[in-house]
Parts: C-alpha cells; structure tokens; sequence
C-alpha cells in the first residue's frame, strides 16, 4: 500500500511537471489557457491523492478549490479577457522554444540536484513531492519570464503557484494550507481583476507589459 | 491606566483593524483624517505600555520579544507621525483636487489595515502566519500606490503588485521548506510553526532543506526589502504614490521585511550545520549599496532619488546584520531606526516641497533655503543626517560599521566605504541644486504641518549625541541575541 | 671691550671701504678697456653730490617710495657688519648667522622691489619682477653652498666656520671647490654684475637692478647707490671669510694682529675687485632667460659639492 | 579643570550658535554674536595658556556620557593640546573681532552668524577630543560648519560648486581617517585614544594607517594632490572665515596628524619621515608656483597655505626621520619648527586674510589687475598687510623667519642620519624649501605690489575707503604679534618645549638663560640667531642714516611726474599686473607644472588694433586625477542607469537569475 501510494503520488507530481514543460512549449494563447486547466486538475488529484494517503480531509478543499476556481473559473475568465481584448492569438516568446525547453531541463535537474541533498530521513514522500514541486515553480517562473504578454504571465504565475499548493499539500500535516491556497486565490483573482477592470486596456489599448513600461515617471 | 500585558497586544492589533473598518464606513473628510490620527496614536500608546509593562507569554500565534518590540515600537511612532503629515497633505491634494473625496475613506482605510498587517507580520509568532500579514501589508500599499490613477501611478502599482506577488510565492515555498525541515523533528500541526519552538529545536533540522528555505526567504522576502537586484519595484513605488506612503514604505514596510529575514537568519545561525547566512546578506548589502549608490547620479525625480537612497541603507543595515558580531549588529539595529524617522522626515519635507512647487522634477526646484526656509533647511538637516554627516544619528552606525568592518575584513570595507562615498556625492549633489542658488518656481508659503518633520529630525540629532542607557542596554541585547 | 671696539670698528670699515671699492672696480674696468676711467674716488664724490641734491619723486609715489631707501640701506649695512673681514672676534656676530645674513638682505631686496613697482611705470615692474626671478633662483644655490659649507665646518656662525677653515685639518677639498664656484656665480648676480645684469647701463629693456631705482633721485638714490656698494662689499668679504680667512685676527686678538688682520683684508679686496673686473670684460652679458640656466648651473654645483662631500666622508 | 572650562566654552559656543539662528537679522544680533565668541575664545585662550605655562601641561581628562554609549565621549587637555588650542582661539578671538565690524557688510548675515560660533565650537572640539568617535564627528562637524560658511553666498555659481567639492573631500578625508581608526582600535572596538596608545599593532598596521591617515588629515590639510578643494572653498567664504579655514583649520589638521602619528601609533620609521619630507616639498613648491600664477588674491592666499602646509610637514618629515633614529634633540628641534611654523601661519594669514576682506569690502573685487594704489586709499590697512606680506615671506625680523631659520638648522643636522635615502634626500628638500620660500617673497611682492602700489587700475578702487576701526585693531593685534614672535623667538621655543616634550619626550635647550635673549637651537658656536638685536640694529642704523643726511645734507622734496626712462604713460594699464609680474617665473617654471603657453597676436602692419598676449595654462593635478576620477562615475552611472528602464519581464528575469544563481550556490556548496 505505502509503495503504491508513494508511486501514485509520485505519477501525479511528474505529471505535474510534465504538464508544466507543455505549457513552457506552448505558444498559442487558448491552448495555453486549455493547458493551464489541465495543470490545475492534475494538481487537483494529487492533492486529493495527499488528503486520501495523509488522511488529511481538509487537503480536499484545498483540491475542490483548485479544481473548481483554477481549472474552470480562471480559464474561462481568461478566456473571455482574451476575446474581449481581442489580443491577436500568437504569444511572441522571447526566445525560441528550443533554448527554452532545454532551460526548463537545466531547471529540473538543478531543483532535483537542490532537493536530493536533504537527508533521506526526511520521509521521502515529502521530499519527492518538494523536488516536483520546486521544479514546476521554477519552470512557472521561467514560464513568465519568457512570456511578453501579460495573459502569459498571469498563467506562468499560477502555474508556479499550483507548484506551491502541491509542496504545501505535499508537506505532512502542515496546517494552513487551505487558508494559504484562499489567500492565492485572492491574489490572483486580484491580478486577474487587475485587467479584467481594462485599468491596463482603457489606459493603454493593450495588455503588452511593454506599452505599460512606454508610460514611466523618468523617460530616457 | 496599566493595560495587562495580553490587552496591549491585542489593542495593537484590533484598534487599527477596528478603525480600518470604520473609517470604511464613515464619511467626511475632517473626521476621518482625525480618527485616523488618533487611532495610530493609541496604538502607539499600547506599543508604549508593552514596552513599559511585562510581556505577555508566547502564544501560538503571538510573541512579543526584546527584538520585534524595537520595530513595533518604531512602527507605531512613525505610523502615528505619519498619519499627522498625512492629514495636511491630503487636505491639500484634494484642495487642488489630484485627489477625489471618494478615495479618502477608501485611502484611511487601507492606511490603518496597512497598520494592521505590518503589527501582525510583527508580532507573529508563527511564519505562517507572519507570511499572510505581509502579504496583506503589501496587499494595502499596491492599492494605495496606484491610488493617483495616473499611468505612472498604475504602472508603478501594476510592477509592484506582479514583483511582489512573485515575492510573496517564493517566500511561501521558503515557509513551506522550513515546516518540512521542521515537520521530523517537532512533529506535525502548528506546533512545527511556532518561532518560539523553532528555535528550541532548530539544531536538529535537516540543514539542507534549512539552507533552500532561507535562499527562498531571502529572496522572497529580500524583494520587500528592496534589495538589488530585487529592488525594481522600489523607486516608482515611491515615487508614483502618495508621499505618507512613500514615508511608510521606507520607513517601515522595508523594516517588518527585513525583520522577517532577521527571524530567520537567527534559526539558520542556531544550525551548526547550516550554511553561513551572513555571507549572502552581505553580498546581497553590499551589492545593494553599491548599485544604488550609482544610481543616484541620473535621478531626475525627487522622489525617485530617495527611493534609490533607501535601498542604499537598506543595503546598509543587510549588511551590518549580515556581518553580525555585538558592534555590528549594534549598528544595524541603530541604522535601521536612524534611517526609518530621517527617511521619513525627508519624505515630510519633500511631500510639502513637491506639493508648494508642483513638481517632483529636481531640475525645477531651486533655492529652496531661501523660498521656503523651513522646509529647505529640513531638508539640508535630513540630506545630511542620511548622508551621513554627524552630529546626527547615522553617523554613529556608520562609525561603528565601517571601523568594526574594516577591523575585521578589511575588503569587505573598501566596496563599503567606496559606495558611501559615491552615494554621498550625489546626494549632495542634489542637495545643493535644490536647497541652494536662486530660488525657482512658486515662491507661495505653504500650510505645512512642520511637527513631524522636525520632531524626527530632533530625535535623529538627539541620537547621534546621545543615546539613553536603557535604551543601549536593550539593542546590546537585542545585538547579542542576533549573535 | 676689545671686541666691542673691533666691532664698531668693522661697522665704520665696510662703511668707509664700501664706495671705493666699487671706484677701484670701475676704474680697473675702464683701464681694461682702454679708456682712462674716474678716479677711484669717484664714488664718494657722487653719493656726497646725490645726497646735497633734493630729491625728486614722483606724484604716485607712497610713504613706502621714501622710507625703503633708508631700510634698504640699513639692512645691507647691518648684513655687511656681521662678516668677519678683518678681526673674527665680533660681538655680535652671534647676533645672525650666515643664513639670516642672506635671508638681511633677502629684507633688503624685497624692500627694493616693492619700492619699484610704487610709482607704478613699467619699468619698475620689470625691473621687481625679473629680480624676485632671480633671487627666487639664486636663494637656493646660495643656501645649497652654504649646506656645504657648514657640514665641512659644522657651523653656520661665520665666525666659527672661518676659525675652522684656518685650522689644518681642512685641507683642500674638491666640494668647497665647488662651493666657492657656486657662491662667486651666485655673488654675480646678486650683485647685479655682468653677465646677469649690467650695472653701468640706464636705458635697456634688459636692465634690472636699475629699472627698479628708476625713479630714485637725490638722497634716496644715494642711499640705494651705497646699499648697492655695500652689498658688493660684503659679498667679497663673505666670499674672502669662508674661503681665504687667513690672516683674520682670532678673537680678542692684539692690536697688531688687528693691523695685520686689515692690512690682508685689503689685499683681498683689491685682487677680488682686479678680478671681478676682468671676469666683466672678458665675458659678454647674456639673455635675461639665460640667467635661469647660469643659476640652475650654480646649484647643481652646490648639491654635487654636497654629494660629494657624503661620499668622501663616508670613505 | 581646564577641560571642564574648554568643554563649558564650547557649550557656549553652542549656544551662541543658537542665538545666531534667533537674532540673526538684527545688528544687535551681530554684536552678540561675534562679542560672546570674542569673549570665550579669550577665557578659553587663557586657561590653556595657564595650563601650558604654569602647569606645564601635565594631561588632564574628562569624559562626558556622550557620543558611543559604552565609552561615552572622552575629552583630554595635555600640553599640545594645549598649544592648539592656543592658536584655534587665538585665531578665533581674532576673527570675532574683525567680525564685529566686518559683518556689517554682510548681506546674508542668517547663513554666517549660526555657523560662525559652531565652527569654532568644532575646531575646538576636535583638539580636546579623546577618543576616535568623538575626534571624528568633531572633525565631520567642523567640515560641516565650515561648508555652510562656505555656501553663505550660494547664489554665486562658483561658491556652490567650491562648497560642493569641499564637501566631499572632507567627507573622503573623514572615511580614510574612519578607516585608520578601526585599523587602531581593532576588531573589539578599542576606540579611546588610551587604549589605541596601548595596543601594539601587527607590522602591517603603521604604515596602513599612515598612508590612511596621510589621505585624511592631508586632504584637510591641503597636501597635494589632495589641496584642490582648498584654494577653492577658502575665498568662497566671508572673508574672516577664510581666515579661520586657511589660519586654524589647517592647523587642526596638523593637530590630528600629530596626535595620531606621533602619539598614538607612536612607532616612527623612517621612510616614513622621507614619504613626508617628499610630500611636504611638493607640496611647498607647487603650492606657491599656483599662487604666484594667481590674480584673484584671496585665492594667492589660500594657495600660499598651501605652501605653508608644505613647510609644516617638511618639519614633521623631518621630526620622524630623527625621531626614528633616536635622535631626540633634532627631532626636537623640527618639531619646534613645526609647531612654531604653525603658530606663525596662523597669524600672519589670518592678518593676510583681514586685510583681503578689508580690500574686498572696500572694492567689491577680488581681482588684482583691477586694483592697485591702495595704500592712498587705506594706509593702514596698507600697512598691517606689508607687515603680514614681509612676515609670510620669511624675512628677518619678523616671525615668519624664525620657523624658517629653525627649519633649516634641522635640516642642516640630517647629515647625521644614517639612511642613503635621507641622506642625499633632506638637502634637495632643502634646497626647494629655499627655492620656495624665495618665491614666496617674490609672490608676495606681487600681491603687495599690485594691489597696494602703483596707480588704480580701475575706478572701484580709486573709490576706496578705509575700513572702519574694529577690524583695524584686529589687524594691529596680529601685526604686532607678527612682530613680538619674530623678535622675542626665545619665549616661543621655551613655551612651545613642554608640548614638544609631551609627544617626542625630548625638548630643545631652555631659551631664556642665553644672554641678549638670542636663541641657540643646539650649541652657540654652531649657529644662533637674535631677532631682538637685528630688529635693533635695523631701526637705529635707518633712523641714523635719515637724521645724518637730514642733519648735514639736504630734505628737500619736489613732486615731479614720474620719469619712467622718458615714457611715462599716463595710462595705468601700462603698469605691470599681476599676470604680468608672474611672466618670468611662468617661463621658467609654468611650462613644466602648468603647461603654460603664452602667444603674441601682433595685428598686422598698419591696424591699429592692440596686440593681445594669451596665457593658457592647465592644472595637471586636477587633469590627471580629478576629472578621469568623475569621468569615471559618470560612465558607471551611466551604464547602470539602464536598470531603471527594463520591463516588468526583465525585472522579473532579474529575480529570476538570482533565485537560480543562488540554487546553484546551494548545488555546489560543499
């Protein structure tokens, strides 16, 4: 049983990842969007999976949340932005999806090399999920780095965020994770809001982070 | 009255909480601006009463302690100065109307839940929990960033809110790695988040997972900070919000950040075999110190360019907590107090000078000595005493710094000595174009509300000749506990 | 008591002596070039004239104008008392010793210069300006002689550096060679002599000495004319006590040593003036931007002498 | 006790200050101000001298609970504090009074009479400080003081700019000597003085601390290449003040430099010595060569501080280089000349500055070619200036020479020295401070000549008018004292020996048992010296000479227009000007230290134009430090300001490379 469960656990974390990789590869803005409800249902089942080995109840609302508010509510509201602005399908990405997939590899094996230096004795579950869980914060992050559009990165950040949720999840009996994972639903109901108002489109016509940075107190 | 000690804590923490609802609901701006005044002043009463009364017993959730006491303290003092400049200047910006009456209860609001969750991130005694408070603090000052609702402003909101919130997360997993390090040892629930008990059991932790958690925690928390090269959020921050906001940013959110890095910079050294925190502080300081130190020649803002002067002390004081050891530490927490009320008395003068002159543009303001004497020599004292320059207060801890730096790694000095020096030619620099030579621009007296400003830059000079012995005693041991 | 009189007496010598000395210079000049030349009483005879005559200044003139000639006079006066020339034993020779002499007449010269730039004409400039050039470069090669010279003798008191001179142990030294080399070219131009200036001339856009006294008429320019001689006087006086100080009566020495004393003084002076005349005629007066490299010559005469003197010491 | 009465006389300064703030417009304001400073300077002045003199200046301490909580701010009087505190308030009472009328010409007197009494209560300060903290922020504050002196005039272009480098030279100096401080408290923190004599030091520390202690107290001083702020900020600030800067701050400077090198890391070594006496000669020579170059006279006169500082530490050199080979006498004997330089310098160029204030304020200008025929206008102030001119200039009788004569008597005992580099070094040395000190004469000449004689060159100042009485008497005070020093040296030396002794432990011969109060540095057959009878000798023999002719020749005196070789020019821009003065030595010596370069631009045949003669002439020190130095900053800042323009994304990839660089830290940490 304890195997079984290490490796379902394990499964859905490198899913995770995997998922993770998808969206860094990417470079169409709906699919992306399609790809981000997918990572939040993954996240879903594992932190289920979590609740169920750790026998954690509180862990499932962590996973209703991320089901119902990450990989519905969010995508859609997304999606609605995306036609509402009508920003042009294509994400120009900053560098080419070669370099950035070999990126996200360096990425993993330095979370993995990081992670695989704590003891064993720490419960290899635990440690496992935190080796998952730092390398699809890291490919979040890379993920909005290599994004120029604001919808990109809002994904990025959440996707680094769901990396979060699964470490918290992932960490036994570690309290406040359901408060932790409301909080973040905040946040990124707040940044979602942040354009949904059209603050950034009535001002500026677009999302393009860059046009925001056109408008700045000091000008070359 | 005498409060027990339990009641001081919880009014620290209700009455801005209480306040911040109600000054939600009440209209009217006169009444506001004072309740709002009065409400931080009674929580620096309380603040007061826990320094001079005994102190509760560490909760799960709450601890008051010779360290956070020194920024509570701090905290509510130049929150309550503060909220009094804050009174005259917004009554000006909605005199000449950059500001509409709606946003005021809105503004009040958001400045007393701001309060709130810089005491709580304080008083905390659960990393949790000290992570959801500053989260709300930064929360409070991205709305009142953007409060203007110009590009500028929204724009400096908008970078804010998406560094931070990038913060936030990583400071997140850091807090998450330590529950995991902490989780074999103490055992699972609250109980593994609790500083008082982290720091009974910390030698047996995991240090590598100690070692991840504090890179994450520095830089996570490091961004509120402002430390370069996390520092990008910083300068338009406090130069696109309202000045009272500026003033409480460097003056205080900066310290509850760096205060949380302290926290854990302490479990880190309780690890024997946990890396050497100090060194990466200091790096990160120095290169702090040095980066803002250059930047301050091309500032055009003079808002902007304090914002820049920040960061250098803050660079400063990693530093001084970086190098650790009683003198250094000493002058950490001195610095650290110094800059807070001489940053914000700076912020008092410039809020009055931009708003008399009607720019924030350094190159329109000139002579400032002779226009407007008051305000242009407060200005040339706090220059000065941020400069550096004695009698004043940061001079003592940059004494201290440097001698006892030098003393003991003479080449961590000379980056050191080598950024003061740069930051204070441009510092003075601008000094003189603003303060001296002809006068430019309006010449009309300005309603200014000079206490603030004056009663900072008192207690600065006061400082720099002269330091209570309760007071040393307290920050020695404060010192000797940072280690 | 004795010293006290010899004293008075040096004072009243330098005085009396002074004027003809200057004669005999001029003359040998004049016979060296062929021409019969005034008398050697000449001298004597102008300042007695120049003194009767009433003096003659100019309106710009300031109270400066008319009291330098007096202090200019009395500086180089007391200088030239101080030098031993025919009796060491002085009273008050302890009174300056060899570097306040010269900084007496450094006094002197500034005093000069002020006093020409007072009326305010060209001229005076020129001559205040070119002279401070001058003494700027002669000061320390005079001083570097003197560096010399006291280390050989361990002294700067003249009178003790002289008594040593005498002694035996001196000997002949290559860097007092040098030294006296340095001090007669530095002497030259203090003085004012060809080839540094030409103390005959009165209308040359290259004179300097007497560009500054241009002004200067009746008593005043009498007192100048006398310091000048003065000076001239003591120079070789200075030059006869550190280099040839034989025959220099000791201290509180008889009567007849006193006559002896004066009788080789005199010797002295007269083959010093034969040759500062010939050394004039033979040689041709130089560029004023010349006299930067004669000097510059000078002092690096005197810091060899010095090394020099190191070296053969340390031997 | 005498420290409770210098700390109590620095408390009023203080407080004075705060009277300046207040009162600060009224004229009654004026008089309180610079009267209260007149006042505690004197009581001040006389309790240090009682403490020199009569308690021979045995150390006495006081330590207040200021400044560093744990060691509070400790205060020492010992005999060369005494001294200098001796010359600071002498100079003080001195500026204080010329103030007093001198002020009135003010026309920002809020932005002098506040900071007049805290400059003072700085300089003050620092000579009693006992520990480093409370020496430095003394130091800083008297920079500071100082600096808002200097931007009294601010809307004057080029002050603010003078204020601007002061500044942050003070503040480079205050770091370099913050630097050598924790070298010599070391790493816990042992930051009184006493403990700093106690400790004994790795090898490596002394000549560390001395190369920092060099960039410190000499970029207060003035040495060069650290002077350049000097001649700048020094004739930025009203006149008095310059006086006080260029007379005594200079000197508290010195103070520093002695107290430290000397007494605390007390372990003199020769090549020490040599690094001065090298330092101490250029600095000499180039100082006055930028002064003679000069024509704004007030800045002749900081320049020739400059030259001043030079002499000074010549002294010092010399002092350690036979402190080092335990000859005591001789250091002795260079010491004194130091100290007594220092003495000299502080009055004959505060009494410079006076008379500069009183010129300035009577013609407006600070330009010597537009001056000229003074000494009409203003006789005596025409006077007090030519008695400071022949002082500076190092000329029997007055005092100026006696440091000299002092100076070179030590050198004249270097020969003993056993070291080759000393050896042939201190004779060169020599040889500039002669060449330099004839300059001097020849720059001061210049600076008499040209503004006080001849014709005006200009209507301003043939419109001059003497100065009222107040700032006259302080110019008499100093002129005479000019005087008494330089006949009556003996008295100097012997007050001077006790502070001598309290730093080197050896002191020169008691002075006053020499009969006909001559002085004999070391024996009466090697060289003596007496002022008091040169003085006499010239007075009687001038007196004599003019009652003689006046008796038995004629008096008679006829004005007649000037003769001039047959050319008078009844235009006074014929006169020679100072750019013209200077001509001979800028051909010998500008080419090289300036580049100087003149060139003629005759007009062609038959115009009538004027030929113009153009001198352009360049400072090396500034050219080849200074502007690659901001050029520098100016780069980095410039590259760096680029970090203020990134997008959100790069900003975000910024934290994001951290975050990596530091994984990668923690991968490879061992």
């Amino acid at each position: 049983m304890e195997g079984l469960a290490f490796d379902i656990a394990h499964l859905l974390a490198g899913g995770l990842v995997l998922v993770s990789f998808m969206m860094l590869y990417q470079d169409r803005l709906y699919a992306l969007l399609n790809l981000f409800a997918l990572h939040a249902v993954v996240l879903a089942l594992s932190v289920a999976w979590q609740a169920h080995v750790q026998g954690a109840p509180h862990l499932y609302i962590t996973a209703a949340i991320a089901l119902v508010f990450k990989a519905i509510v969010i995508p859609v509201a997304l999606h609605r932005i995306v036609q509402r602005l009508g920003i042009h399908r294509e994400i120009e990405t900053v560098i080419g999806v070669g370099p950035t997939m070999l990126a996200g590899m360096g990425l993993v094996a330095l979370a993995i090399s990081v992670m695989l230096q704590a003891t064993p004795e720490a419960d290899p579950l635990a440690r496992e999920d935190l080796a998952f869980a730092l390398a699809v914060i890291l490919l979040g992050l890379l993920t909005m780095v290599t994004r120029r559009n604001a919808v990109g990165q809002v994904v990025g950040f959440m996707s680094l965020e769901n990396g979060l949720i699964l470490a918290a999840a992932g960490a036994k009996g570690m309290p406040l994770v359901v408060e932790i994972s409301v909080a973040f639903s905040v946040l990124i109901a707040f940044i979602v809001i942040g354009i949904f108002l059209f603050r950034i489109r009535e001002r500026f016509d677009t999302v393009d982070i860059q046009a925001l940075d056109r408008h700045r107190g000091e000008r070359r | 009255m005498s409060l027990a000690p339990g009641d001081a804590v919880a009014a620290i923490l209700l009455i801005p909480l209480v306040t911040a609802a109600l000054l939600a609901l009440l209209p009217g701006y006169r009444l506001t601006a004072r309740l709002n005044i009065v409400a931080t002043l009674l929580t620096l009463l309380a603040a007061l009463g826990l320094l001079a009364g005994e102190r509760p017993q560490p909760g799960l959730y709450l601890l008051i302690d010779d360290l956070n006491i020194v920024f509570l303290v701090l905290n509510t003092f130049v929150g309550f100065t503060t909220s009094v400049f804050s009174a005259s200047y917004i009554a000006h910006e909605i005199g000449i109307g950059r500001l509409p009456r709606s946003y005021l209860r809105f503004y009040h609001a958001m400045y007393q839940a701001l309060m709130f969750g810089m005491n709580l991130a304080l008083v905390a005694n659960n990393i949790g929990l000290m992570w959801v408070a500053i989260e709300l603090a930064t929360l409070t000052t991205v709305l009142m960033v953007g409060i203007y609702r110009t590009h500028e402003a929204l724009e400096a909101a908008w970078k804010y809110f998406i560094l931070g919130s990038v913060g936030i997360a990583l400071a997140l997993f850091g807090t998450i790695l330590v529950y995991v390090a902490a989780h074999p040892v103490i055992g699972e629930g609250l109980e593994a988040m609790v500083w008082t008990t982290l720091m009974q059991r910390v030698a047996a932790f995991d240090p590598a997972l100690l070692n991840l958690a504090f890179v994450f925690l520095l830089l996570g928390y490091g961004t509120k900070v402002g430390l370069a090269p996390l520092h990008a959020w910083l300068p338009d921050a406090h130069a696109e919000g309202p000045t009272p906001i500026s003033a409480v940013l460097s003056g205080l959110l900066l310290n509850v950040a760096l205060y949380a890095v302290l926290r854990f910079k302490l479990l880190l050294a309780a690890n024997p075999a946990a890396i050497a925190a100090g060194s990466l502080m200091v790096t990160m300081g120095l290169s702090s110190l040095v980066f803002a130190a250059f930047m301050l020649y091309r500032r055009r803002d003079i808002k902007r360019m304090f914002a820049y002067s920040s960061i250098e002390h803050m660079g400063i004081i990693a530093f001084a907590f970086g190098m650790g050891g009683p003198l250094a530490n000493f002058a950490g927490l001195l610095h650290m107090v110094m800059h807070s009320l001489t940053k914000s008395a700076i912020f008092f003068a410039v809020g009055h000078i931009a708003q008399v002159k009607g720019t924030q543009k350094i190159a329109e303001i000139r002579g400032l000595t002779e226009s407007h004497p008051l305000l242009g020599w407060g200005l040339v004292v706090g220059v000065v005493a941020i400069a550096g320059l004695p009698p004043l207060g940061i001079f003592m801890s940059e004494f201290l710094v440097v001698t006892s730096t030098f003393a003991r790694a003479p080449l961590l000095a000379i980056p050191l000595v080598l950024g003061l020096l740069v930051a204070f030619g441009a510092l003075l620099l601008r000094l003189h174009g603003l303060a001296f030579g002809t006068p430019h621009g309006s010449t009309a007296p300005v309603e200014a509300s000079y206490l603030p400003m004056f009663a900072h830059l008192a207690l600065v000079l006061l400082a720099g000749l002269y330091l209570p012995p309760p007071l040393v005693a307290w920050f020695q041991h404060v010192a000797a506990m940072l280690g | 008591m004795l010293d006290l009189l010899v004293q008075g007496a040096q004072m009243a010598l330098v005085l009396l002596l002074a004027p003809l000395l200057t004669g005999i210079v001029r003359k040998v000049k004049a016979r060296l070039l062929r021409r019969r030349g005034p008398s050697v009483i000449q001298p004597y005879r102008d300042l007695l004239r120049l003194a009767r005559k009433e003096a003659v200044i100019a309106e710009g003139a300031s109270w400066l104008f008319r009291v330098a000639p007096y202090l200019i006079f009395a500086a180089t006066w007391v200088a030239a008392a101080l030098v031993p020339t025919f009796a060491i034993g002085l009273t008050f020779s302890w009174t300056a010793d060899l570097i306040a002499i010269i900084a007496l007449l450094g006094s002197a010269r500034f005093f000069l210069a002020l006093a020409g730039m007072d009326v305010g004409t060209s001229f005076g400039g020129i001559g205040a300006s070119r002279e401070m050039l001058i003494a700027s470069l002669a000061e320390p090669a005079m001083l570097v002689v003197v560096f010399t010279v006291a280390l050989v003798a361990g002294s700067t008191q003249l009178s003790t550096i002289a008594a040593f001179m005498v002694s035996p142990g001196v000997g002949l030294r290559v860097s007092l060679g040098l030294a006296l080399i340095g001090l007669v070219m530095v002497a030259i131009a203090e003085n004012a002599r060809i080839p540094v200036d030409n103390p005959a001339t009165h209308l040359e856009l290259t004179m300097v000495h007497e560009a500054m006294v241009l002004e200067y008429s009746g008593r005043h320019l009498a007192m100048i004319e006398f310091a000048a001689s003065l000076k001239l006087l003591l120079y070789l006086s200075l030059i006869a006590c550190l280099f040839a100080p034989w025959g220099l009566a000791g201290a509180g020495a008889s009567a007849t040593a006193c006559a002896i004393g004066l009788a080789t003084y005199l010797g002295k002076l007269l083959v010093g003036a034969v040759a500062l005349a010939l050394f004039e005629t033979s040689i041709a007066k130089m560029r004023v931007f010349r006299v930067p490299d004669f000097l510059g010559a000078a002092l690096m005469l005197g810091l060899l002498g010095t090394l020099l003197l190191f070296v053969s010491r340390s031997l | 006790m005498p420290v409770q009465i210098a700390l109590w006389s620095v408390a009023a300064l203080l407080a004075t200050a705060i009277v300046g703030v207040a009162r600060a417009r009224a004229a009654a304001g004026r008089v309180l101000v610079y009267g209260t400073s007149l006042a505690v300077c004197g009581v001040t002045i006389l309790s240090a001298l009682i403490h020199l003199l009569a308690a021979g200046g045995e150390a006495a301490t006081l330590a207040l609970p200021l400044g560093i909580p744990w060691i509070g701010a400790r205060f020492r009087i010992d005999a060369l504090a005494a001294f200098f505190l001796v010359v600071v308030n002498l100079g003080g009472a001195a500026a204080s009074l010329y103030g007093i009328g001198y002020g009135r010409h003010e026309e920002a007197p809020q932005r002098v009479l506040p900071f007049f009494p805290a400059f003072l209560a700085g300089m003050n300060l620092v000579v009693l400080a006992d520990d480093a903290f409370t020496f430095l922020l003394s130091w800083e504050f008297m920079s500071l003081a100082s600096w808002a002196l200097v931007m009294a005039h601010h809307r004057d272009a080029e002050n603010a700019r003078a204020g601007y480098i002061y500044l942050v030279m003070a503040s480079f100096g205050t770091l370099a000597l913050l630097l050598a401080f924790g070298l010599l408290a070391g790493a816990d923190g042992g930051y009184t003085f006493a403990a700093m004599r106690a400790a004994t030091h790795a090898p490596w520390v002394m000549p560390l601390a001395l190369a920092l202690l060099l960039l410190g107290a000499g970029s207060k001083a003035g040495l060069v290449p650290l002077h350049v702020w000097l001649p700048l900020a020094h004739p930025a600030a009203p006149s008095h003040v310059s006086a006080l800067m260029s007379g005594v701050m200079t000197k508290v400077a010195v103070y520093g430099f002695i107290r430290v090198v000397f007494d605390l890391i007390a372990a003199p070594s020769w090549w020490a010595g040599m690094l001065l006496l090298f330092l101490g000669g250029a600095t000499a020579l180039l100082g006055i060569l930028h002064a003679l170059m000069e024509r704004d006279f007030k800045r002749l006169l900081a320049y020739s501080t400059i030259e001043n500082i030079g002499v000074i530490f010549v002294n010092l050199g010399l002092a350690l280089a036979f402190q080092a080979n335990g000859f005591a006498a001789a250091a002795a004997l260079a010491l004194t000349a130091a100290l007594f330089h220092a003495l000299n310098h502080s009055l004959f160029k505060s009494l410079l500055f006076f008379g500069a204030g009183a010129v300035l304020s009577a013609t407006g200008t600070r330009d010597m070619d537009r001056l000229g025929g003074l000494i009409h206008r203003m006789p005596a102030t025409g006077f007090a200036f030519l008695v400071g001119c022949v002082a500076i200039s190092a000329l029997p009788p007055l005092n100026g020479f006696v440091s000299e004569w002092l100076t070179f008597q030590a050198i004249l005992l270097s020969p003993g020295l056993p070291q080759w580099g000393l050896k042939v070094m201190v004779p060169a040395v020599g040889a500039v401070l002669a060449l330099s000190a004839a300059l001097v004469a020849a720059c001061f000449v210049k600076a008499f000549g040209v503004t006080f004689l001849g014709r005006a060159r200009s209507e301003v100042c043939s419109a001059a008018c003497e100065v009222d009485r107040i700032p006259l008497i302080a110019m008499g005070l100093f002129a005479t004292l000019c005087l008494l020093l330089g006949i009556l040296p003996g008295l100097v030396i012997d007050a001077l020996a006790p502070s001598v002794a309290s730093v080197l432990g050896a002191r020169m011969p008691v002075q006053m048992h020499v009969p006909w109060l001559s002085i004999v540095p070391i024996a009466e057959s090697r060289s003596s010296y007496n002022g008091l009878l040169l003085f006499a000798f010239i007075a009687v023999s001038a007196v004599l000479a003019m009652l003689v002719i006046h008796r038995f020749a004629s008096r008679a005196l006829r004005r007649a227009p000037p003769w001039d070789c047959g050319y008078p020019d009844a235009n006074p821009a014929t006169q020679y000007t100072a750019v013209s003065f200077a001509q001979p030595v800028r051909r010998v010596f500008g080419t090289v230290v300036f580049r100087a370069c003149e060139q003629v631009r005759m007009p062609p045949p038959g115009s009538l134009a004027p030929a113009r003669l153009d001198v352009a002439q360049r400072d090396l020190v500034w050219d080849g430090l200074y502007a690659p130095l901001a050029r520098a900053i100016g780069v980095a800042s410039q590259r760096l300001n680029v970090l203020q323009f990134l997008t959100i994304r790069r900003y975000l990839s910024l934290v994001f490379l951290a975050l990596v660089g530091l994984l990668l830290v923690l991968a490879l940490w061992p």
